[in-house]
């Protein structure tokens, strides 16, 4: 895949249809890897790189990237074009500029849980009949492929393209996933057991704010955690803000808008379960007012800046669920 | 450093006996910033103000907080006492201490606690407040009615009369709307043309009055005293300002056998046509489905006759912009199709009719001059049956869930006048109700019944078969008699539900207006605000509202026209400056803010910034139009990034009282 | 969180009302001398769609044990549809603090026109025996916020 | 008035008769009106009243041809046919109360007369 | 050759057998193969519209079901088959309890859920073949005939259920009238009930709906009348007095397409 990727992009920064391609390069591990922008061939050849643990969505980087002359070549895995076409509908992408090419996703690989095997020193992997055969410092080892794929893979929503200008192999389906059988889970506990899940979980926070920075929705030119005009003002963990209102207002404010592509989560160095907030609003979204997918199009109305007359009332909340 | 004066009022006793005032006065002077704190028995008397706008300035006051009664009450008495001290009067907030303290409690300490609580909120929240300067937008002197039926006409009259120009929006070739249809009116009796054609003459001779016939509007643009509207100048392939209206190209246009709508489709008119005798403008039209000129080519006899050369085959569409600083809704009504509801057999007999195409057979202009006779035959009716409410107050997918309101009352109308000018026909009228309320409504329904003896049956009919000896068999229930009958009628006629003109919605989406789920346009307030749309500069007449008859019809066109010259009358309009404002640093241009308001106050333009690394980057950011944001704040709340602020109730503002409260 | 010398709890309660039915309605059950716990404070905005979510979890950090907010009934907004975006933001929202495990019966939104003065007083007696119920807010509260 | 009848009416025709805006078009459409003893529209109303046994002892519940003319015309839904039905399901259910005895057939019977009459009647006459 | 499921009913196999078998030839010379499922039954002839009744379902649901188990539409020719096999399609479909009930009974393999399609043989000459191409294939047209279309109330209503046409204003039969070459005859009492199984016990009755029915289409002229319905056949022909013919439609059709001797001139 990655060859025929660095082949195509070359070729298109040849024909002169793009001048830039967003891609992925590694960091100072093999499980490293992070988006970067290429501008030439022999940095393609030298450091593109897809492999499986290429998880990182890209969308966001095209929110600077499209606005500068010329067009980008981005490689979009199904999940992305979501993001990508949330952002399409907010105005924060510039589509004209961006030459999209839809690749197939995951499952991609989750380091932390190789690791978590006891294995280390991670030179590189290959999957062989889905025995993950893991190359290291000290030889190899092997483990099963699909106990070592993060979390938003195992719970994958669409393999499906939803914005594309080219695909790269074959085009999947939305899927029927588990996704929110976790959240469905926490909504059967008591609301003390609740209350200590998410303090147990929320308490871990040290407001790192890689949550924040790899969200494909949270895209504001000033967040309002910055802004000191917003009254919510929070730069640092002071006291308990990241428990009662950090995360509620994040998850908040992404409401309508998460697609649900599971980077908060992924990215989250204290392995809060962050992504659980987003789909309960998602679940709750669907289950009152209606199925809707964010990023699924670009013209629909997000949940919150619509309404209907017959909506239910705020006190459903009350009338429903474990007490 | 802020200077903020509070003042407490006992308000006689009514705040003094449960409040002690003069320690909340007390208290609160030891707040941040608070300079003077007072307490005084009536604050909103003269003298309580002038202890006010001395204090603003003896102490050079930068914000003032008055506990006393609802802001409902009082605010604007103290804003103008701040006004008039030279202080911005934005800068006063009210603390409600009566209404909702001293009215509500009995414990002198718990209510002097909350009294205090509630003054500091206030204190915290005038720190935050900043002067506002309510903004100022021009009004063009110019108003345009959409439609030009009696409610459109009555409102350009009226606007016209108060001194200012009125574009009228006609979409067919002449003004009148339904009533220029109409036979005779209810409950008097009178000639519908003979007081509606006079109106019409009035209005294309007013100078102030300009009528746009044939046109439709195709955009909207701009805001209440602001819009720019295109009008679409449909072509007619006659030159309207040749055609001296004489009528020769109409008699001798050999394309004689297209349905006339003015009849209802119950005769024919030609080709080139003018739809009636008294039309306004009085211009023939050529209609281009069936001009055989401009089918075939081959033709010309209305260019051959036409002495002043006004036939032009090659006419186009022409647009024409415009600025208005009001518009008037006056869309009208149609009867509804009855294709659904052929147990009445409507299509199947054209003996069968609506009440409007009765109209048109008992017209003297219409295609029997005024004889009633069967469309079938051209025979005079002996036995008539009326059907009221077909398609309305229906829960079924075929009708109306609402009352057309005006069936009960033509019906009655037409049961009387043929009784009178036809004594030997029988009537019968089947009802579920007789809905008579309006002034002289009933005795006129009465007299339908006791004077002119038709026979009002409570009952509906439930199927109507033509039979091949010209009766028709009309089966129904007597619901008094507990009876199914069977009557052999001459002709049916059914009261069809009204429904909203069809070019109302998109015209609704065009002006930002709401419409209910039956495509009415919605009034600003359902009680006070009728004529209104809650969309400002946006009026209501007629039907378009809801179902309506003549006289609520004028007379709400002329509560319209009476809006829109309260409006046209100022050169400019005084915005509410408490609206809110997008900061366009932090501005995403997301259109969240968009979506959520319900007055299309928000645009978006594309703006250059000067980025810290110098270069410049244009980036689409949210701008509120202040003479049309009603300051809800709806869009706040949808902003994700907090760009979006509202003037007197911020962020900053609502978390300082929230914190003040809470401490 | 106040404190009586008798001991009994009494928590604080933040009613946010619009304008235009709700606040009206506070002022008609004063109008009438419809009694409520002094507990409740009222703040005013244009239109319930105005209270952003943030001001409510405010409060309950602040300290406040209960937050209510009142708008006009749906379909009679002053902005003609304000409060349906309020009805959609505020489900959402206590669903979350559901979710989170925060007390349900802390947060509470209610229509209140401007003639239901007894409505009001009503809402605000139930209200705040509900919260009383539940006991000072701990959960959102923010310790170090608390004044001593 | 029989609340429980009435109930169980309810339920069976899944019909709400508080829609019922009086208006009679049911029975001015019903081809059965003549033979019937109370009419569609009554049907409506006296279960709306709880007055079910008086229907159940008509035979106008045997006269209904179930044409659902009145169903389809009905300007509100109401769907007086239902009702009809509910209440003859109500009475034949009832034990030794079924309206034909299959022993009469025979002589009813005529050469040309489908079998599908036969049926229909045992639906409508026997449980 | 498209290959639907048939369900002929009981009367078809007895009364009605010139409705089935010119259903079939015909069918056949416009390409379409019917199939009979092995084990049908007798589909009541009535559907009983309570909400409580769930035994008088079963019979249809196991019909719908076959054609479901065997991925095709149903087609069926008798109005009263149509009418209740479609009626118990639409409440299995939108009643959710009934169907959980029914289902409950059936323990079939799979809970049916009102996924098969259901046509009426005439829905299937329109929607299928097309009157269009049918028209093509007429050999034999009724040139000059009024023939009057009787849909009876079992063809269209509840017209929610069945929704096969507009239920006031039908063109279905007089579109095949058409297709046919004949002139169809509109009348009003075209769709009024023609008495049905009241003449089992009320044989006045059945002739004062059937001879209303008679009479207007004889009013305005028709030569002939066709109904799709043994039942409706039965009271018109027997009931009513009226010396006017009355068909099978599918006897005519037969006709059209020159497979069967006709009554035509």
């Amino acid at each position: 895949m990655q060859e025929a990727m660095i082949n195509r992009a070359k070729q298109l920064l040849a024909d002169g249809a793009v001048n830039r391609v967003i891609g992925w390069k590694r960091g100072e591990f093999a499980y490293d890897i992070t988006p970067a922008v290429f501008e030439t061939a022999e940095e393609l050849e030298k450091e593109f790189v897809y492999d499986d643990f290429t998880a990182a969505n890209v969308s966001k980087y095209l929110v600077k990237e499209s606005k500068k002359e010329g067009k980008i070549l981005a490689f979009l895995k199904p999940c992305d074009t979501y993001s990508f076409n949330q952002l399409t509908k907010e105005h924060r992408v510039v589509r004209e500029n961006v030459y999209i090419v839809g690749i197939p996703g995951g499952p991609k690989l989750d380091a932390e849980k190789i690791k978590a095997k006891g294995i280390t020193g991670i030179l590189g992997v290959k999957n062989e009949n889905y025995t993950l055969k893991i190359d290291t410092v000290y030889g190899e080892e092997i483990m099963p492929f699909y106990e070592a794929i993060l979390d938003k893979c195992a719970t994958c929503k669409s393999k499906k393209h939803v914005v594309y200008d080219e695909l790269m192999g074959e085009e999947g389906d939305v899927l029927d996933s588990n996704r929110f059988d976790m959240v469905e889970k926490l909504e059967n506990m008591t609301a003390q057991e609740r209350f200590d899940f998410w303090r147990d979980q929320l308490s871990k926070c040290i407001r790192c704010n890689a949550c924040r920075n790899v969200c494909p929705a949270c895209t504001c030119e000033k967040c309002v955690f910055d802004n000191p005009n917003s009254g919510v003002e929070n730069k640092a963990p002071a006291d308990s803000f990241e428990e009662n209102m950090f995360h509620i207002i994040r998850a908040f404010h992404v409401a309508g808008r998460c697609t649900d592509c599971g980077e908060c989560s992924r990215v989250c160095p204290q392995n809060i379960p962050l992504h659980l907030l987003n789909r309960k609003f998602i679940k709750d979204i669907n289950s009152l007012y209606g199925e809707y997918q964010a990023g699924e199009d670009t013209t629909s109305r997000a949940p919150l800046n619509d309404y209907k007359q017959d909506d239910c009332e705020a006190s459903i909340v009350h009338e429903r669920g474990v007490e | 450093m802020q200077r903020i004066g509070v003042f407490v009022c006992h308000c006689g006793t009514n705040i003094a006996a449960t409040v002690d005032v003069k320690s909340v006065a007390e208290a609160l002077g030891h707040e941040p910033g608070v300079v003077i704190s007072q307490d005084y028995q009536y604050m909103c008397s003269e003298s309580g103000q002038n202890l006010v706008k001395n204090a603003i300035k003896e102490h050079n006051l930068t914000g003032v907080v008055v506990c006393s009664c609802s802001p409902r009450m009082h605010e604007n008495t103290f804003r103008k006492a701040a006004a008039a001290a030279g202080l911005n009067p934005y800068l006063v907030e009210i603390a409600n201490i009566r209404e909702q303290c001293s009215w509500i409690h009995k414990d002198i300490a718990s209510a002097t606690e909350k009294a205090i609580i509630l003054g500091k909120a206030a204190v915290a929240k005038v720190h935050l407040n900043a002067p506002l300067t309510a903004g100022e937008s021009p009004v063009a002197k110019r108003a345009l009615v959409i439609g030009g039926g009696i409610a459109g006409i009555q409102t350009a009259l009226d606007i016209a009369e108060a001194g200012f120009e009125v574009d009228i929006v006609e979409k067919n070739p002449t003004i009148g709307g339904k009533m220029a249809q109409i036979d005779k009116t209810f409950p008097t009796l009178d000639c519908a043309a003979c007081i509606l054609t006079p109106k019409m003459v009035e209005a294309s001779q007013n100078e102030k009055i300009t009528i746009h016939s044939f046109s439709e509007v195709t955009d909207v643009k701009g805001f209440v005293g602001n819009f720019t509207v295109t009008i679409k100048k449909k072509a007619r392939f006659v030159d309207e300002t040749k055609c001296t209206g004489c009528g020769l190209c109409t008699e001798k246009c050999p394309m004689k056998k297209v349905p006339n709508e003015f009849n209802m489709g119950l005769d024919n008119r030609t080709a080139i046509y003018i739809p009636f005798a008294q039309a306004v403008p009085k211009v023939a039209t050529i209609d281009p489905n069936f001009c055989m000129m401009m089918k075939t080519g081959k033709c010309g006899v209305c260019s051959k006759v036409c002495s002043v050369g006004a036939i032009d085959y090659k006419q186009e569409d022409r647009f024409i912009e415009q600025k208005y600083g009001a518009i008037v809704v006056a869309t009208g009504f149609n009867p509804i199709k009855l294709d659904k509801y052929d147990e009445f057999a409507y299509n199947q007999c054209p003996d069968v009719v609506t009440s409007l195409e009765l109209e048109r057979l008992m017209n003297a202009a219409g295609p029997n001059g005024g004889t009633l006779l069967r469309p079938s035959d051209k025979t005079h009716p002996h036995k008539i049956v009326f059907v009221q409410c077909v398609g309305s107050r229906c829960d079924d997918s075929k009708g109306k869930p609402y009352c057309s309101k005006i069936c009960c009352m033509y019906t009655a109308k037409h049961a009387m006048l043929i009784r009178e000018k036809y004594p030997d026909t029988e009537v019968y009228v089947f009802y579920i109700d007789v809905r008579t309320p309006g002034k002289n409504f009933d005795e006129f329904y009465r007299r339908a019944v006791e004077q002119y003896n038709v026979h009002y049956i409570k009952g509906m009919v439930g199927k109507v078969t033509p039979r091949s000896d010209g009766k028709i068999d009309v089966q129904a229930s007597d619901l008094l008699a507990n009876e199914q009958l069977h009557i052999d009628a001459d002709m049916v006629v059914l009261a069809a539900a009204i429904e909203p003109d069809k070019t109302a919605r998109p015209l609704a989406t065009m002006l930002t207006t709401q419409m209910d789920t039956n495509d009415f346009f919605t009034e600003a307030h359902p009680k006070l605000r009728p004529v209104e749309s809650a969309t400002a500069g946006i009026f209501l007449s007629g039907a378009c509202q809801g179902p309506k008859d003549i006289p609520e019809t004028v007379a709400q066109a002329s509560a319209a026209a009476a809006k829109a010259i309260g409006l046209l009358v100022k050169d400019s309009i005084t915005c509410n400056p408490c609206v809110a404002h997008s900061d366009e640093l932090m501005c995403n241009g997301c259109s969240s803010c968009e979506k959520v308001c319900p007055y299309g106050a928000i645009t978006y333009i594309d703006k250059e910034f000067k980025m810290p690394d110098r270069t410049i980057a244009v980036r689409r950011v949210a701008s509120v139009n202040p003479a049309v944001c009603q300051g809800c704040g709806a869009c706040t709340v949808a902003c994700p990034s907090g760009a979006m602020d509202l003037n007197g109730f911020s962020n900053n503002q609502i978390m300082a009282e929230v914190d003040a409260i809470c401490k | 969180m106040q404190v009586n010398e008798n001991k009994e709890f009494q928590p604080l309660i933040v009613a946010f009302c619009c304008n235009w039915c709700s606040y009206a309605g506070a002022d008609l059950s004063g109008t009438n001398r419809l009694n409520y716990p002094s507990n409740v404070k009222i703040i005013r905005v244009p239109c319930s769609c105005r209270v952003n979510p943030m001001f409510i979890l405010r409060a309950f950090q602040r300290g406040a044990d209960g937050v209510i907010l009142c708008g006009c009934h749906p379909g009679d907004c002053h902005y003609t549809s304000g409060n349906y975006f309020t009805r959609r933001r505020m489900t959402l929202l206590f669903s979350m603090l559901d979710f989170l495990g925060i007390e349900r019966d802390r947060t509470r939104v209610e229509w209140v026109s401007a003639a239901e003065g007894a409505k009001f007083a009503a809402t605000m007696n139930e209200f705040t025996e509900a919260v009383k119920k539940l006991g000072p807010n701990r959960r959102l509260e923010d310790l170090r916020c608390r004044k001593q | 008035m029989n609340k429980n009848l009435k109930e169980q009416v309810l339920r069976s025709s899944g019909v709400d008769v508080l829609k019922c805006m009086r208006c009679g078009k049911c029975s001015g459409t019903c081809p059965s009106y003549d033979e019937m003893e109370y009419h569609p529209h009554q049907f409506v109303y006296m279960v709306e009243r709880g007055d079910i046994e008086t229907l159940m002892n008509s035979k106008s519940i045997y006269k209904c041809l179930t044409c659902f003319a009145c169903v389809d015309r009905c300007p509100r839904n109401v769907e007086p046919a239902k009702i009809v039905e509910a209440v003859r399901l109500a009475a034949i259910r009832q034990q030794g109360n079924n309206h034909m005895n299959p022993n009469q057939i025979p002589e009813m019977l005529d050469d040309d007369l489908p079998q599908q009459a036969i049926v229909t009647a045992f639906r409508k006459y026997i449980k | 050759m498209e290959t639907f499921t048939y369900y002929p009913g009981c009367t078809l196999r007895t009364k009605a057998k010139d409705l089935d078998l010119y259903a079939r030839s015909s069918a056949e010379a416009l390409g379409i193969a019917l199939e009979e499922p092995a084990d049908w039954q007798c589909c009541g002839g009535a559907y009983t519209t309570a909400k409580d009744e769930i035994a008088t379902k079963l019979s249809a649901v196991r019909t719908l079901n076959s054609a479901k188990e065997n991925n095709r539409p149903l087609i069926t020719v008798c109005s009263a088959c149509h009418n209740v096999i479609k009626q118990t399609n639409y409440d299995i479909a939108n009643d959710e309890e009934m169907a959980s009930k029914v289902n409950n009974y059936l323990k079939l393999d799979e809970p049916y859920s009102g996924e098969t399609t259901v046509y009426h043989y005439l829905e299937m000459l329109r929607d299928v073949v097309g009157f269009d191409n049918l028209a093509q294939k007429v050999v034999n047209p009724f040139k000059g005939k009024k023939i009057a279309a009787y849909y009876g109330c079992l063809l269209l209503r509840p017209s929610k259920a069945l929704a096969m046409d507009d239920p006031e204003n039908p063109t279905i039969m007089e579109d095949f009238i058409k297709a046919i070459g004949g002139t169809p005859v509109i009348y009003a009492q075209r769709n009024e009930c023609c008495g049905g199984y009241i003449t089992l016990e009320d044989k006045a009755q059945a002739s004062k709906r059937s001879s209303a029915v008679m009479r207007s289409a004889q009013d305005q002229g028709a030569d002939m009348i066709i109904t799709a319905c043994p039942l409706c056949l039965y009271n018109l022909k027997k009931n009513s007095g009226s010396e006017l013919p009355v068909y099978y439609f599918t006897e005519l059709l037969a006709e059209a397409l020159g497979l069967k001797e006709g009554n035509h001139e």
